[in-house]
């Protein structure tokens, strides 16, 4: 039925099958996770230091966002990696890699985060005002949970392409499920069929935030009307 | 309760408010009238301080500020005087991601620090008062505009602040809608809250009103009782104003 | 005598304030670990057998010299870019990776003594019949990875040389026919055919002594150099280096 | 002054900086723009299908932002390039990279789209309706001009995510400025000097795309209220 | 001018029209008066098949179409359909992409297919009958609500259509603001303009109204000419909800 060939290539891929899917459960994963939620805290941040009317902060907050997403992330690991011990600071890969997302994330979604503050009736601020709550207050109670429907979608997009970024973390030595591909690849040598598997992983992953998007925008939005 | 003091209002070159002054007593209800772009908003928000007055001196209850050029007022003092006054907004705005009940709960718990019980007993009560016990758990895209602006009201009362502001608070609404709300207002009224209400529904203020004042260019023009306003206005512009309001 | 054993080490005193000349070596036997910057994905050199596990002929090697230092071997992976970054910012303490000991790379890094000597291979297509020498590479595509001196054999014959990152790379481009051919390490390519002997793929000429391999290290660790160096030759002289070069290659490949 | 590494590392990036340059502007510039251009026109016919009402384009929308935005790039490219020739479609690397990049920009882009479309108000719709005009009169006339403003901040982040992206062109064939630099960098054993100086050169191209960024907001927004 | 016949429009379950007969003479104004609900705004939507009725007959001008459950009419009946009507929002809905001018002419030049010149020609004497040529150049943002209005006026009218159709189109404006758009409409139906409004304006109704419908349930309850219905309302519903509207 099936030649020596493709039967070869069934056992390499369901030989890989498990180590691919536990270097993404123990490595992928986690680092994706990690890093988005202090990416998202920095974005939060330098949204609200952009909007905040104080020059110095958003001198600052434009500053770091234009140089993180004016260079590569590759390039950007590297420096951490690479480039400060030579500074006398010396991460390790796992810190340096969540450092490194973590940054890239904060200053793409930062812009997200903004537009979606800004996106908020400036009614909203004032009602709330006008019953005496603080700017904090405000903020964390009224602006940013309708904030974050707002942001779910272009979030979500973010952090689909931060699971798959996080292969660049090979480049400094962490182990990640991509890297396994290639592992197994340079023993078997099948790189399209091991790319096509990791792939398929990597659509599994996704698949799950796709689902999780969809709930939150489904939760967050149970106040307006379809 | 109220006394404001040759208050100036500048947005960058223009001047929108050129020396008001204004006092209403306890228990009154001052209708403010006016044509369209000639501060009436702005005085408002300058009382509850959503705007900074430029200059002048503003007083609600046992709070007073005065402003200048150059005086910056702490985020503490800006609080304690507005938390005197309640507003309700021609756009109800009322926060979209909470219930009814949550609306009215929420400034009572994160500004007066109240136990959500007691919070929660004040709303229901404040609810019940303006006819929407039964809606508490709604969300406000259910409610009809009528509705909404009641719990906006609710909300607003709950804070129990010295004087009520209204700012247009129909003219947003279908005739049948504005005719609940005005109710609701009455009542208040009635029962002696202080309240400025910014209004074009000329039967309410006749009603309703101590005093009418009307604004005309930053300036108020004519004040007095709505007898006097409406049947015998010094001004020919206040004459021809109301002239375009006889529906 | 540059060979410092552990009680030399544990012999200085206060190292945290002599840190800055204390050598490598001495930091390496007081840790009791060895660095080695390694990709992990070039069979059968360093790469992942079925279980898993770190293996290869470079890694085999690399773990004798750490016993024969009385210290374990701790191997990184990096990518290549990353293994010269790596070095450089002192990530690992040397590089085993069939790096190959060239002039440009000598400026600024220090090798070890030989311990495998490759041959390159020119592979084509099974169909082609045409090209049979290196000489007929002359305006021919070949698929090189830059970073490799097969790269500069290509070159010198007159080949277009379309860049990759490796040796599977070049495999499928050769496979697909976007290239005519790719020049080799004869080892990889006897690994290659022994996983996928379908590939029509074959070999047309052989290159004798096309580069020599080492370990590679950063200068001013002579000592280190010197000590890895001992190593090299005592594993050659005691026929440990025979029984790993059989292990892998079936030969020796030393010579 | 200086020690002789660093005159070595000077000189090396003087020598680098024009044919980084000169890949940049002759390979990663027109490989960005066109893939970008071809990605938006599919985003919009994507977007459009995803709101057509018709469920099978929906299905098939849904379906192609799916895969793409839940796979690596990386092995997309890989599977035209290495892939179709054993079913006997054989693309060059450019075309490949373009459709390869094109696909990404597309699926991305067209929740993007389809989002500021849907931002529009119902009564811009009605309102062009009710003078008579067609539905793709109305659609480009009065709604994509003002979707345009809507997603021209999410839309330059793609952009600007793209011109890096491109580097992954290299695993095609095709040398692209990052590329190059490895190239250099496999002579000159410099590596975090160089992926500096690409940097740098990714950043000049992106800071281009920002101001044009911050033009367009300007232009297309000049009937709002600031 | 627009016959309408046994109309009737549910939206999933809810039937909002319930068998609505309507004719409106050529030249003549009718006003539309409902409580909210009623389904008055539904009833225009219908008249220019923005919504497409369940059943019923519709003609405007020289086209008809008939209404069944299963049966579509093609994009081409129903934008002819819709080219004989023209409609002014309570909204305004101006494309805020497009300055006054352009919005006028837009329709003219993708619909009409007239060339550029006689587009602003025919732009220009209209915003020049609506008071607003001098803003000819101004994007909708710079304009007030009421000079907003005064435009979708002007822009629907570009269009030559056989019947304007208004939906609360003062609603949004301040009282002031209102009469300018009102004195427009006024003149329009001096000049003879066929024209269906919703509004609660009584005094528009009263001085320009050949007819005043009255909508409740989505049914006519009562129909009439002003003084009939204003001073001599047969139905009890009809009675108290004008007693709703006295400003
Ligand atoms: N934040 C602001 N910046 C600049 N100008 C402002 C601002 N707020 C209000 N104005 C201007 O101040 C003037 C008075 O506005 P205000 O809203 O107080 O008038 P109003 O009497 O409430 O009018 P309306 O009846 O239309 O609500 C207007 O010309 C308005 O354009
Ligand atoms: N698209 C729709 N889908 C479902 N229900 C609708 C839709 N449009 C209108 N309705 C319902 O139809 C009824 C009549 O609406 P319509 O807008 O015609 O009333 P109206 O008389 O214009 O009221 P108002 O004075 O408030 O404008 C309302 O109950 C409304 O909720
Ligand atoms: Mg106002
Ligand atoms: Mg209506």
């Amino acid at each position: 039925m099936f030649d020596d060939r493709t039967v070869r290539i069934i056992h390499i891929l369901q030989d890989s099958f498990l180590p691919l899917l536990k270097a993404g459960i123990t490595v992928t994963v986690p680092l994706a996770i990690i890093s988005f939620i202090l990416g998202l805290l920095l974005a939060l941040a330098t949204a609200l230091a952009r909007i905040s009317g104080v020059k110095v902060l958003e001198g600052i907050a434009r500053f770091y966002v234009w140089i993180i997403r004016g260079t590569p992330l590759l390039v950007q690991l590297f420096i951490i990696f690479y480039g400060l011990p030579a500074a006398g600071i010396i991460i390790d890969a796992w810190p340096g890699a969540i450092i490194g997302f973590s940054l890239n994330v904060g200053a793409y979604a930062s812009e997200t985060i903004r537009a979606a503050i800004l996106s908020i009736p400036k009614g909203q601020w004032e009602a709330a005002y006008s019953v005496g709550m603080s700017y904090t207050q405000v903020l964390r109670r009224i602006i940013l949970p309708q904030a974050a429907r707002v942001s779910v979608p272009p979030l979500a997009n973010s952090f689909i392409s931060l699971v798959k970024d996080t292969s660049l973390a090979a480049a400094i030595t962490l182990t990640e499920m991509f890297q396994v591909g290639q592992r197994i690849t340079a023993a078997t040598y099948e790189p399209l069929w091991l790319y096509i598997e990791v792939a398929f992983i990597y659509l599994m992953f996704c698949t799950v935030l796709s689902r999780l998007q969809n709930y939150l925008e489904a939760k967050l939005g149970r106040y307006v009307i379809k | 309760m109220i006394k404001i003091k040759e208050l100036y209002k500048s947005f960058g070159e223009a001047q929108i408010l050129k020396g008001i002054n204004l006092e209403v007593a306890k228990g009154e209800t001052t209708v403010i009238i006016g044509p369209s772009g000639s501060g009436k908003t702005t005085l408002l928000r300058c009382i509850n301080l959503l705007e900074i007055p430029t200059s002048g001196f503003v007083s609600v209850a046992s709070k007073a500020l005065a402003f200048k050029e150059g005086v910056q007022h702490t985020q503490k003092d800006i609080i304690e005087l507005r938390k005197n006054t309640g507003m309700v907004f021609q756009g109800f705005h009322l926060f979209p991601h909470m219930t009814v009940l949550e609306n009215v709960m929420e400034g009572q718990i994160t500004v007066l620090k109240r136990s959500k019980d007691a919070a929660r007993e004040m709303a229901l009560s404040l609810l019940n008062k303006v006819g929407l016990k039964e809606k508490s758990l709604a969300y406000p895209y259910q409610l009809s505009g009528g509705q909404q602006q009641r719990v906006a009201i609710a909300r607003a009362m709950a804070m129990e602040p010295a004087v009520l502001l209204f700012d247009e608070p129909t003219s947003a609404l279908d005739p049948e809608l504005a005719v609940e709300v005005l109710k609701v207002m009455k009542d208040l009224a009635q029962e002696g809250m202080t309240m400025v209400v910014v209004t074009h529904k000329m039967s309410f203020a006749r009603d309703v009103a101590n005093k009418v004042v009307f604004v005309d260019g930053g300036l108020i023009l004519e004040e007095g009782s709505p007898e006097q306003i409406f049947s015998n206005p010094k001004h020919e512009r206040t004459k021809l104003f109301l002239s375009m309001l006889d529906d | 005598g540059s060979n410092v054993n552990k009680q030399d080490s544990n012999a200085s005193p206060a190292p945290d304030t002599t840190a800055k000349s204390e050598s490598l070596l001495d930091t390496i036997q007081a840790e009791g670990k060895i660095r080695f910057g390694t990709e992990g994905t070039y069979a059968p050199f360093t790469f992942h057998d079925s279980t898993g596990k770190l293996t290869g002929f470079d890694v085999e090697i690399a773990e004798e010299i750490a016993k024969r230092l009385g210290v374990e071997a701790e191997f990184i992976e990096t990518k290549w870019d990353g293994m010269f970054a790596g070095l450089d910012a002192k990530r690992f303490d040397a590089i085993a990776n069939e790096v190959s000991i060239r002039p440009d790379r000598l400026e600024k890094y220090d090798f070890s003594d030989t311990y495998i000597v490759s041959k390159a291979v020119l592979i084509v297509q099974e169909s082609n019949n045409e090209m049979k020498d290196f000489a007929g590479l002359k305006g021919k595509k070949a698929a090189q990875s830059l970073t490799s001196n097969l790269a500069d054999i290509a070159k010198a014959n007159g080949a277009e040389i379309v860049q990759i990152d490796g040796f599977n790379q070049a495999i499928d481009l050769l496979a697909a026919g976007r290239v005519d051919a790719t020049i080799n390490d004869s080892l990889s390519f006897l690994d290659l055919k022994k996983q996928k002997p379908e590939l029509p793929i074959k070999v047309v000429a052989e290159q004798q002594d096309a580069a020599q391999m080492g370990i590679m290290f950063n200068k001013g660790n002579e000592e280190l150099v010197d000590a890895v160096n001992k190593a090299l030759a005592e594993m050659k002289a005691d026929g440990t280096y025979l029984k790993i070069s059989e292990k892998w290659f079936g030969t020796d490949v030393s010579k």
